[in-house]
């Protein structure tokens, strides 16, 4: 390729960038502004793209019910408890799987683990709701949701814990081992800590699905329990969709999920390096 | 009682790679395994630390059959050739893992630590993470950590051969004083025939499969039993010339092809060579073993030939003179000092009473 | 072909909390068609020194010309170089034959004569037989001689080789050795070599520039460094076994000034040249320093007579190393090493005496540790 | 000595009748253990829906047999009538739509935007923010997603309608959510919402990706889109791929945006499969059909996956890497 199409391509391709940094900022600028707008400037024929008046107000209104808040603190509860029941117990087969693939049942069992993250959400929904109605926890509980995004949660970090594992040296645990360490005690010493910006990147992905769910939630609880997702839906005055008031209160919920990931971006990056060939 | 016993020892994947290798190494023992990378003996020393399991064979320490037990519960320590630091913890946390291990309590590590790290040299390193430190002080901290752990066998997988040649030589010597070596088996595994030379008690030569020859440093160097262990053991390797016996009058001489090159056969050698297949034979003459002669130097007892020089390199400690005799390739060792042209003539003196002998099939020593 | 000149060149690493200073001023001319090692311990800057000259790192201030034409703003592919680089920095995908071609594949020559070439470059480094495996797969010496058969391969104006041996076996090494020096004959190309070994540098190079603390100490042939270090790093960091240090005081009594150690009843004799130096440079402490060979066990051999004296010390190792003996001698507080032929049989605990050649004394002072005579 | 000549020697009777056996060394059960727990809880989550699933599916269940317990036994009824139904082929052509150009735009998408970030932005500050930036929609969920969209699109009032409007592109408000385009709306939804998964996942790879092989091509003289097609994007190979079946496995049973959205419509004519069993079991009760449904679409992407990793397992092999 001579210089000048190499620039030309350089170009075209600057350019697409911007134009998907456009894309993928507009719905969000208009999240933004809706969420200031007020009810009836969201209605016009011709929407506006910029807030006639500010209304600063519906950040709080969409807390005139008290217990909106509830719903926020109800989905990260879950989200979190899920996030660490899915990484421990990924953590725990990934590794088996990284280190004794033959012992630790082979590639089926990997397999089997991974396929559960497939199952179409109805034949989970329906039993469960079923399962769960008879068990003490009932449906309506922190529990019942923890437990059923392990469903998809857990394969996840199963399978992605197996590739963090298998990049890490084998030799540290090796050495561990001949210090005197069980491999419990080798793991926890010397495996874990090489794996952690793997493991960071696991979690926050595993904390968003968890977090913004909202199929099984909207199934299965809603009076002890409510997670934000299916609050939104709920800002309607009589058949009038509040617009401004669910992009406020979705607003509020992204705040977590993105300092989270501000925060840990670094062990993201870092993290996310599936199986690359390191240098 | 620490020894260690390994019997009828075998592993192999796609080939056999130990093969029915029996070694006793006696406490207080320095044992050197030599031989070129990709042998095996990496794979030795692992079987014993366990980190590799046997198709067939028993490990015994002291009274102890190890070879069923897993690693982490086998009286063995072990560094590595890639050393294997932990990469997050500081070097004194390296140095203490075993104690950590143990559960020793925190004072009695430190202390420990202290004096370990002191003897080795890097006490002033200890708060520092391995990426921050050199590949000696790297290789010195990985001997810390397998120092302190008090074990019944010592492993050490070419611990120093990756290092600067200073370096080399010091930590030579730290091992050759180190006490604790001294009281227990020591199995070291090196490429390096110097190392090998210069700090076993005693000194197996591995080949294909396992040990091929088994002796102190003089045994192996001086009497090798074969080709194999002559080829390995020395730098710039041993000349190694196919050839023939031939009667020529009274005496027996070594003839090379049809080129010119030849020289007769000592009369101690020439008794034990009689009668056999003489008619393909390797002769193996070291490097020091041919002198370049100077201007007028005549050389009593050796055998003189001509030859012009084919190149010159200075290597460490000396300089290497490859040369054509003949038609066949001598290299020859001489002093740092001189120097030399491309083809300039020179005459070589051999000493004729230090070459070997090989069988050209097997390989076999026909000395011994 | 190209005779590259660097001038006053200096690399700075800056990051937020502190600056290091990687090389400074340095000056090196390396003549169109000379191979010339870079040596040094790790971290002295002859990697960065190195990754300078190809283009890899930018240049601090100072200048590198190749030929007459200064580069410091052109790239790696218009200066026109090859490298070969310690961690190999081999393509992982590529197999070794694809490895090996993917350079002259790049200036589109056919896939005839890349074959071609391929197979020499493999056949020279014995590595024919792995052309079709991936360099994973491959253990760390072989992947070395892969990633210096694909600077090999190439016809550039400068072969620039980062610790290509580092991980070849002590044997294989020796061979390969002889092999680059031939290949630098054949080729007639300029050579940049850098080794943390010194026996690679001395014995490839037709000089050696000497590095350490980011500054050039010494650059000199084989025979400059070895007998005339210019300061106690360099006579130390040249040799093997390691030259031996002593501390000394100068003694002006008599008319043949005498060196002390300190810590030992050792006198060294200078020739009376040296003597002159040492009593005009007015210093009371020097630093002495005599390499192992240069120390002969007194076995009555004294066949060829020369100034020079006699060191007395008892035997602490005996180190059998096939083709010579190295001894570990002790004298009171001191420890110095001699080498002696493989035969010496003195053991542990004897009394011996070592001479020497006054010619071969290396002083040096103790203050700023330069070499005085 | 080579291997050819080893194989000549004779083979000792040891290595004959030596057993393949992994390298343990852990005791047996610690293995057994360390994967024990983990497939215990999820195997007691998942076998109650999974037996359930499979036995209604050979039932006439609905949501009043259910509750009186007198469903009955009606063989492949529900499969036959599942597979024969138009319905479910539409279904099947929509979600090969989905699959194209949702999944596998996406995973392009996310390859071309990672790599033109990391080699086209070279401060680094700004790539860090422009990253940022693109990750943003993942943190969304994807009801809310929906919601968004749908009020973006809303083909009145819409911001994107008013948007296009004035920048001349259209001259009338686009029908976003009539029959043939509502499933186009939902794919643009759903790459919107996703697009930043692969692209932080190839992003992350090419970050540590050996920069020494880079300097070994700059050396060699190759640059720009040869060291892009030959160098970064091999290495990368396992990294895309990652990215895709990370995607592909939520494709199957993706609901969300079509729940939201359109409800499958209008007609029908933005279903997938996996909504329509949603459908079918919760919203119509058809537990049995719902049933059959779900372990169709299971085998499909179980047996799809499975030869996606096996074809991946080999690329890998080849290379010398697993």
């Amino acid at each position: 390729m001579s210089e000048r199409s190499a620039r030309l391509v350089r170009t075209l391709l600057l350019i697409f960038l911007g134009l998907w940094l456009l894309l993928t900022l507009f719905p969000l600028y208009w999240q933004f502004i809706t969420a200031f707008k007020s009810a009836a400037e969201t209605n016009r024929t011709i929407p506006t793209f910029w807030p006639e008046v500010w209304n600063f107000g519906n950040l709080t209104a969409v807390f005139a019910d008290p217990s909106n808040f509830g719903a926020l603190v109800d989905s990260f509860i879950i989200a979190t408890g899920n996030t660490v029941a899915s990484l421990v117990l990924g953590s725990l087969a990934g590794y088996a799987f990284a280190r004794f693939p033959h012992q630790a049942g082979g590639e089926n069992l990997a397999f089997w683990i991974l396929s559960n993250r497939m199952f179409p959400p109805v034949a989970i929904l329906v039993p469960m709701f079923f399962l769960f109605d008879a068990m003490p926890w009932g449906t309506d509980s922190y529990l019942s949701l923890i437990i059923l995004y392990l469903v998809f949660n857990m394969p996840l970090a199963t399978w992605l814990m197996m590739v963090f594992f298998r990049d890490a040296p084998r030799e540290l645990e090796e050495a561990a081992y001949l210090d005197g360490y069980s491999p419990l005690r080798a793991f926890v010493k010397v495996t874990l800590p090489l794996v952690l910006p793997g493991m960071i990147s696991v979690a926050m992905l595993c904390w968003i699905f968890a977090w913004n769910e909202y199929l099984f939630a909207n199934l299965f609880v809603g009076t002890n329990v409510r997670t934000f997702t299916i609050v939104i839906p709920t800002f309607t005055l009589g058949s009038q969709t509040l617009w401004n008031l669910q992009m406020a209160f979705s607003l509020i919920a992204m705040v977590p999920p993105v300092a989270l990931f501000i925060l840990l971006r670094r062990y993201m990056v870092r993290g996310l390096s599936l199986g690359v060939v390191k240098g | 009682m620490a020894r260690l016993q390994i019997e009828g020892l075998c592993k192999g994947w796609d080939f056999p790679v130990i093969d029915r290798l029996d070694l006793t190494v006696e406490e207080g023992e320095f044992f050197v395994v030599v031989g070129p990378s990709g042998i095996g003996k990496t794979t030795l020393l692992r079987l014993i630390a366990g980190l590799e399991s046997p198709n067939a064979g028993r490990i015994v320490i002291g009274d102890l059959d190890i070879t069923t037990l897993p690693p982490y519960q086998r009286p063995v320590a072990m560094t590595f050739e890639s050393y294997a630091l932990y990469p997050h913890l500081s070097v004194f946390e390296n140095i203490a893992s075993s104690l950590r291990a143990q559960r020793m309590d925190a004072a009695a590590i430190r202390t420990t630590v202290t004096e370990v790290a002191k003897l080795l040299r890097i006490e002033a390193l200890l708060d520092r993470r391995p990426g921050e430190i050199s590949g000696g002080q790297k290789q010195r901290t990985a001997l810390g950590r397998t120092l302190v752990a008090k074990p019944q066998t010592f492993l050490l997988d070419e611990p120093i051969s990756h290092l600067d040649a200073k370096i080399r030589h010091e930590l030579r010597q730290q091992l050759r004083s180190l006490e604790e070596l001294r009281q227990v088996a020591t199995l070291y595994v090196t490429h390096d025939y110097a190392e090998a030379l210069s700090l076993g008690d005693r000194i197996g030569v591995m080949g294909r499969g396992g040990l091929i020859q088994i002796g102190s440093a003089r045994d192996v160097f001086m009497r090798p039993r074969t080709l194999f262990v002559a080829e390995h053991l020395g730098q710039p390797a041993i000349n190694a010339v196919a050839a023939r016996l031939a009667d020529e009058g009274a005496d027996m001489y070594v003839r090379a092809g049809n080129s010119g090159f030849g020289f007769p056969v000592v009369a101690a050698h020439a008794a034990m060579l009689a009668g056999g297949d003489r008619a393909q034979i390797t002769v193996g003459i070291r490097p020091q073993h041919v002198k370049v002669l100077r201007n007028g130097e005549d050389a009593p007892g050796h055998h003189v030939i001509e030859g012009h020089v084919e190149i010159y390199e200075a290597l460490g400690a000396n300089g290497v003179v490859v040369t054509d005799a003949g038609g066949v390739n001598l290299t020859a060792l001489t002093s740092l000092d001189r120097d030399f042209e491309h083809r300039q003539p020179v005459r070589l003196a051999l000493q004729t009473d230090a070459v070997f002998y090989f069988d050209s099939e097997t390989g076999s020593n026909l000395l011994l | 072909m190209a005779r590259i000149r660097l001038t006053q060149v200096n690399k700075i690493y800056r990051s937020r909390e502190h600056a290091v200073h990687a090389v400074k001023d340095l000056d090196l001319t390396v003549e169109d068609g000379e191979f010339v090692a870079i040596l040094g311990p790790s971290g002295c800057g002859k990697t960065s020194t190195l990754r300078m000259i190809v283009g890899l790192e930018e240049i601090t201030s100072g200048d590198v010309f190749f030929d007459d034409q200064r580069v410091n703003d052109l790239d790696p592919q218009a200066r026109n170089v090859a490298m070969a680089f310690e961690t190999y920095a081999l393509y992982p995908n590529f197999t070794i034959e694809e490895n090996l071609s993917f350079p002259l594949e790049v200036r589109g020559i056919p896939v005839d004569e890349r074959r071609k070439k391929v197979r020499d470059v493999a056949a020279l480094l014995r590595i024919e037989d792995i052309l079709d495996q991936r360099p994973m797969a491959l253990s760390g010496g072989q992947q070395q001689r892969v990633s210096l058969g694909r600077a090999l391969i190439r016809d550039p104006a400068v072969f620039i080789l980062d610790e290509v041996m580092s991980h070849i076996d002590a044997h294989l090494k020796f061979q390969m050795l002889f092999e680059l020096k031939r290949i630098h004959r054949e080729l007639g190309k300029t050579m940049i070599y850098v080794t943390h070994d010194q026996v690679e540098a001395l014995a490839l190079a037709d000089r050696v520039a000497v590095m350490s603390n980011a500054t050039l100490q010494q650059v000199g042939t084989r025979n400059q460094l070895y007998h005339e270090p210019v300061n106690v790093f360099v006579a130390d960091f040249i040799g093997e076994p390691p030259t031996n240090f002593f501390a000394t005081e100068l003694d002006p009594a008599g008319d043949q000034p005498v060196l002390r150690a300190k810590e030992a009843p050792l006198t060294f004799a200078v020739s009376a040249e040296h003597g002159r130096r040492l009593r005009e440079s007015g210093r009371r402490d020097f630093v002495v320093g005599l390499r192992p060979q240069n120390l002969r066990l007194d076995d009555a051999d004294a066949s060829e007579e020369q100034a020079g004296g006699t060191l007395t010390a008892e035997v602490a190792v005996n180190e059998y190393v096939g083709e010579r003996t190295i001894l570990t001698l002790t004298a009171d507080g001191c420890r110095f090493r001699a080498q002696a032929h493989a035969e010496t049989a003195v053991g542990q605990g004897e009394k011996v005496y070592l001479r020497y050649a006054s010619s071969d004394v290396m002083v040096f002072d103790a203050e700023t540790e330069a070499l005085v005579a | 000595m080579s291997i050819a000549e080893m194989s000549n020697a004779e083979t000792p009777d040891w290595f004959v009748h030596k057993k393949t056996s992994d390298n343990l060394i852990v005791a047996r059960w610690v293995p057994i253990a360390l994967v024990g727990l983990p497939v215990l809880v999820l195997f007691a989550i998942v076998i109650y829906p999974t037996i359930w699933m499979f036995y209604h599916s050979f039932q006439d269940t609905n949501m009043m047999r259910l509750f009186q317990g007198n469903w009955s036994f009606v063989g492949f009824d529900n499969f036959a009538a599942v597979l024969s139904s138009e319905r479910f082929g539409d279904s099947i052509v929509h979600l090969a739509q989905y699959l194209l150009f949702g999944c596998v735009l996406q995973v392009i998408l996310g390859t071309v935007l990672a790599l033109s970030l990391y080699e086209l932005v070279h401060k680094e500050w700004l790539r860090v923010l422009l990253l940022i930036a693109m990750v943003l929609p993942m943190m969304l969920p994807p009801s809310i997603v929906g919601v968004l969209w749908k009020f973006l699109l809303t083909p009145s009032n819409g911001a994107i309608n008013q948007a296009l409007l004035n920048l001349g592109l259209i001259r009338e408000p686009v029908e976003w959510f009539n029959a043939g385009v509502s499933l186009w709306s939902i794919i643009i939804a759903d790459v919107w919402n996703w697009t930043a998964l692969p692209l932080l996942i190839i992003y992350s790879g090419r970050v540590s990706l050996p920069p020494a092989v880079y300097e070994a091509a700059r050396v060699d003289g190759a640059k720009g889109w040869l060291v892009m097609r030959r160098i970064t994007l091999p290495m990368l190979k396992e990294v895309i791929a990652i990215a895709f079946i990370v995607r592909f496995m939520d494709a199957f049973k993706f609901v969300d945006l079509v729940y939201v959205m359109t409800s499958g419509g209008p007609a029908q004519s933005s279903e997938l499969p996996a909504y329509i069993a949603f459908q079918r079991g919760i919203r119509e009760f058809a537990i049995g059909e719902a049933a059959a449904y779900a372990i169709i679409i299971f085998a499909i992407s179980a047996v799809l996956i499975t030869l996606f990793l096996k074809y991946l397992k080999k690329v890998l092999k080849a290379q010398g890497i697993a």
